[in-house]
């Protein structure tokens, strides 16, 4: 059973009881993202505080598969409370490790429960869900500078 | 019509060396997606090779030995196919898989839309605003986008047939109309495995004087199909998914009508006369098939036709309707599974559809995966389908004449499995 | 850049099965058609039969393991192929034939010409009455009716180069302007060789803003070509003239362009969201590879290209070249023969067109057929070239790195016997 | 050598003098024809009687092969002088022998120096040299009925 390989103990915590979850109000910028393979949605929002440079809050809705859910879940626990820069290099570290085909030594202190989802890497169908959050969370991020009006869905 | 035995099965098994490989660490390859793409016999591949070996050359283009032998190799192919369907070899234009054949009419239509330098036999082939395309609502991508890019392309306006609760189309959703210029329909669906009412379909659509198109794609694989009886005006099926070669795939037009037809793709091998000023079309097939052709392609699906017919399409449409029930009975005992489609087996083919409460398809599938069990998880590119069943995505088990009632069984145990590992059982 | 020894090419001649083969009645076969089509090593055969034996499956669709198998394959081949032509993987699009990757360009164009429902992007493909297509007098049917059929669709005009007495382009015989949107041609003339100023032209359609578009049939598989250095927009190429299969060809496009251009064949794969209101469109290079695409011909693709980056492209230009001086050495000395092309070998790859006074292109091809060599004879797919030469058909002898000086050697010997055997000599 | 299979005698006698060549006036009807693999041409004029039912005169001119040449100069020999019947029987017959891989047997009653094209019908790609000029026949017989203006090209 090479099963617990990717659906660490930790994945499915999240997955049974998602932080954050939710869509709430105020929002800066909302992203809505769609897996064109299985379907799998997210629609994300981010708050901002006021000069635009800390995550304030981070809140989502998601139809998909536990990887997706889950690791939407783990996002936010990374980037709520951390600086927008800050936020995108653990992207960063987090799609490396995601596309990585388990080449990549994921970096704990950089990724906190997201170095679980090291073993989805060696599943490349997956990928793409482990990532659908985090592409409406680097999307929405970037609708905050863009946008005029707050909250389009593109 | 009696369904194959296992010793058959399991003889026939042995002529697909890919279903010998293991998967995941060593667990013998169940493979139940074969309506995504099938696997192909010892027959196929050495027949594709031995006309690599022996005479490959371009065809219809060269005067020598090697350049004769492919072209008969070729159009050898070309009337074993379409004696296969019921068709007649001028009749069968070769694409590079349906999605082309679906394109190459629509591209047809529009080139015809818009007019000018063209014939008046051309004109029957002319939409613009206020006309109709009718789909359903059941259609593979492939069956609707080139559709929707037709529509917007011209003007027309696309409908489609809605969907019943049990998967079966409703022939009341739309009132045909003098307007309505094309029905286009799945022989069967992809994902439920239903099978559609094309007598019904063609009876109406003629009434108002529609042409027909019909996706051939889960049918002419599984079932004993012959074109010309089901008067249909144009088909389209993929060699991929009836143990042929991929990169290749078949256009059936009715003779009157590929006649008629303005070309889609122009290049070499179409064209009667070429002047820098202007060009004039060669006869049907060779107008559609621009180009060299998928040479070595066709000569397996050439194969593959004949390994079919060694086996009878009767006896393979048995077999996986069989191989259907006992899916159907094994997921019915599985509590929290839904079927997508018709429960019972009639009008029906082998594709089984389903979601698990409260475990996302693509979970299922990993599960399934894990144990050797190949399916296929997501929309299966018939995204508006799972709309109207309001789920983003299915697990789908699908047969060929290889599987055997053993693998479809561990199907069941599978999603069991997968209940207990998310915790829902 | 060392040309093949003779040793070299003969032990890469057991490498391609069908060249040990006889013809009519017990002659060694003499290859001299890979213009029109390539033969295959052994390599590129066991490559696309062991993906079959082990890995096939729908790419890009699955989740199980064979599915993560022949996406890897297919990709990994794409990154190959891209890598072969000094492009990137995003860059490389898979079409069944260089035929369609024009048509591809030609109909983007055309969809991007009628407007609706798409976005500003595709402005720059747009074209309409005013506009104007530039060919070449020396172009493929491939690469010249799919743009007068895109005229006679938009209303735009269709101009060309002439070619001089020496088979050369006139570069003098059209003025680029700002009306100029398209410059299409050749890297290489399939019948005489000439390779096409790619620079010059590049540069004068850039500074007419028009976009250039090379058909590298005739390069890719004879020479190393970098597209990315050539600095072109667009190029086409068949895997079965580079030793790979028959069904797989690519188009390359600038990542920019791809991006902005709209699709042309829709279907399942190349879609990003489907509703049965309208659909949108996935990035590229899947925007442009609806269904299910030549999968293990793709893989052989990359096998191909393994198999000649093994070899070297210098060295089978060298070779080539070298092949193309025996020939015209040789036939220069048979009384009546007039080579159609350069007579010199700059700027110049492998094929030979000639008529021979008094016997007709037909004849001699059926006596060297009688002798086991397969040229081509006819038009090549060239019309116009021809008429502007005022022949109807010319024989062409075409090359690849497995030819033998010797077979070329025979060349010369078979027109002689033509000629005596039509009593002109 | 296969070669004298194909080129028989007859057929290289008719190639180097071919009978009734060039174009004539009078005549009813013309057909242009081209094989598109090679480009091969020929015009040929057909003249009947008054009642349309004999054929008094076949005029032509070819471009193209051997085996072309010599298949319209044995055409002549065979149809004039016959009626439209029996022409376009001969037609017919010939037409048979040269699409059947040499499984006909050809009936020299029928087809005169005609049969000496059996051996084409061995070579694929040759038949449609040989039935070129035959093709421009039927179609300009098809004409003389058709067309109220004589002579038009196609
Ligand atoms: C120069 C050139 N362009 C285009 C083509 C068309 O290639 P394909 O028939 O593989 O589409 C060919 C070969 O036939 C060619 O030689
Ligand atoms: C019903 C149906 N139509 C069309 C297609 C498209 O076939 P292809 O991808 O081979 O073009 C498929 C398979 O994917 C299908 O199942």
């Amino acid at each position: 059973m090479q099963l617990e390989q990717m659906y660490q103990e930790i994945i499915l915590d999240h997955y049974r009881s998602p932080h954050r979850a939710g869509l709430r109000e105020p929002f800066d910028a909302e992203s809505f993202q769609i897996n064109p393979t299985c379907g799998d949605e997210v629609t994300l929002r981010v708050k901002l505080d006021d000069a635009g440079e800390k995550v304030v809050d981070v809140s989502y809705e998601t139809l998909g598969c536990s990887i997706s859910q889950a690791s939407t879940s783990v996002l936010t626990d990374l980037v709520v409370g951390q600086s927008v820069e800050e936020s995108m290099r653990v992207l960063a570290a987090f799609q490396e490790m995601a596309q990585g085909r388990g080449t990549v030594e994921p970096d704990e202190d950089v990724l906190g429960d997201g170095v679980a989802f090291a073993g989805v890497a060696k599943y490349p169908a997956r990928v793409k869900c482990a990532l659908l959050g985090w592409m409406a969370f680097k999307d929405a991020v970037v609708r905050v500078g863009d946008v005029p009006e707050k909250g389009t869905v593109r | 019509m009696t369904s194959l035995e296992s010793p058959d099965v399991l003889k026939l098994r042995s002529d697909f060396p890919i279903l010998s490989r293991t998967v995941r660490g060593g667990r013998p390859l169940v493979y139940l997606d074969s309506g995504a793409t099938s696997q192909r016999p010892r027959q196929v591949l050495d027949a594709e090779r031995s006309f690599l070996e022996q005479h490959n050359s371009a065809v219809h283009r060269g005067a020598h030995q090697l350049a004769e032998e492919a072209t008969d190799a070729y159009e050898s192919a070309r009337a074993r196919i379409a004696a296969f369907v019921g068709a007649d070899p001028g009749e069968v234009v070769f694409v590079k898989n349906a999605t082309e054949g679906i394109n190459l009419i629509a591209y047809a239509m529009s080139n015809s839309s818009i007019r000018t330098g063209l014939g008046p036999e051309s004109e029957r082939f002319a939409l613009g605003p206020g006309d109709e395309v009718v789909i359903t609502e059941l259609e593979h991508h492939a069956n609707l986008v080139p559709w929707q890019e037709l529509c917007r392309r011209t003007g027309a306006t696309l409908r489609w047939y809605s969907v019943t609760d049990e998967g079966r189309l409703d022939l009341d959703s739309v009132e045909l109309t003098e307007r309505t210029k094309v029905v286009a329909f799945a022989h069967q669906s992809n994902v439920m495995g239903t099978v559609l009412p094309v007598q019904e379909l063609v009876r109406r659509a003629r009434a108002v004087g529609a042409l027909v198109v019909l996706d051939a794609c889960q049918s002419v694989p599984h079932m004993p199909v012959h074109l010309t009886s089901l008067d249909v005006d144009f088909a389209v099926f993929s060699g991929h998914k009836m143990l042929g070669p991929s990169g290749v795939g078949v256009l059936y037009g009715r003779a009157e009508l590929l006649e008629a037809m303005p070309p889609f793709l122009s290049g070499g091998s179409m064209i009667e006369l070429v002047r820098l000023e202007g060009s004039t079309y060669a006869p049907p097939p060779q107008r559609f098939e621009a180009g060299v052709p998928m040479t070595s392609q066709a000569v397996g699906l050439g194969a593959a036709v004949d390994y079919l017919n060694g086996i009878g399409m009767d006896a393979v449409h048995a077999h996986e309707l069989e191989l259907a029930r006992v899916a159907l009975d094994g997921l019915a005992e599985v509590p929290g599974v839904r079927i997508i489609g018709p429960t019972d087996l009639s009008d029906r083919g082998g594709a089984v559809a389903f979601v698990v409460d409260g475990v996302h398809a693509h979970d299922v599938g990993q599960v399934l995966d894990d144990r050797g069990i190949a399916v296929r998880v997501g929309h299966h590119c018939a995204w508006p389908l799972h709309r109207r069943f309001g789920v983003a995505a299915t697990v789908r088990a699908s047969f060929h004449v290889y599987n055997t009632v053993d693998e479809v069984a561990q199907l069941a145990d599978g999603v069991r499995a997968a209940r207990e590992f998310f915790g829902v059982a």
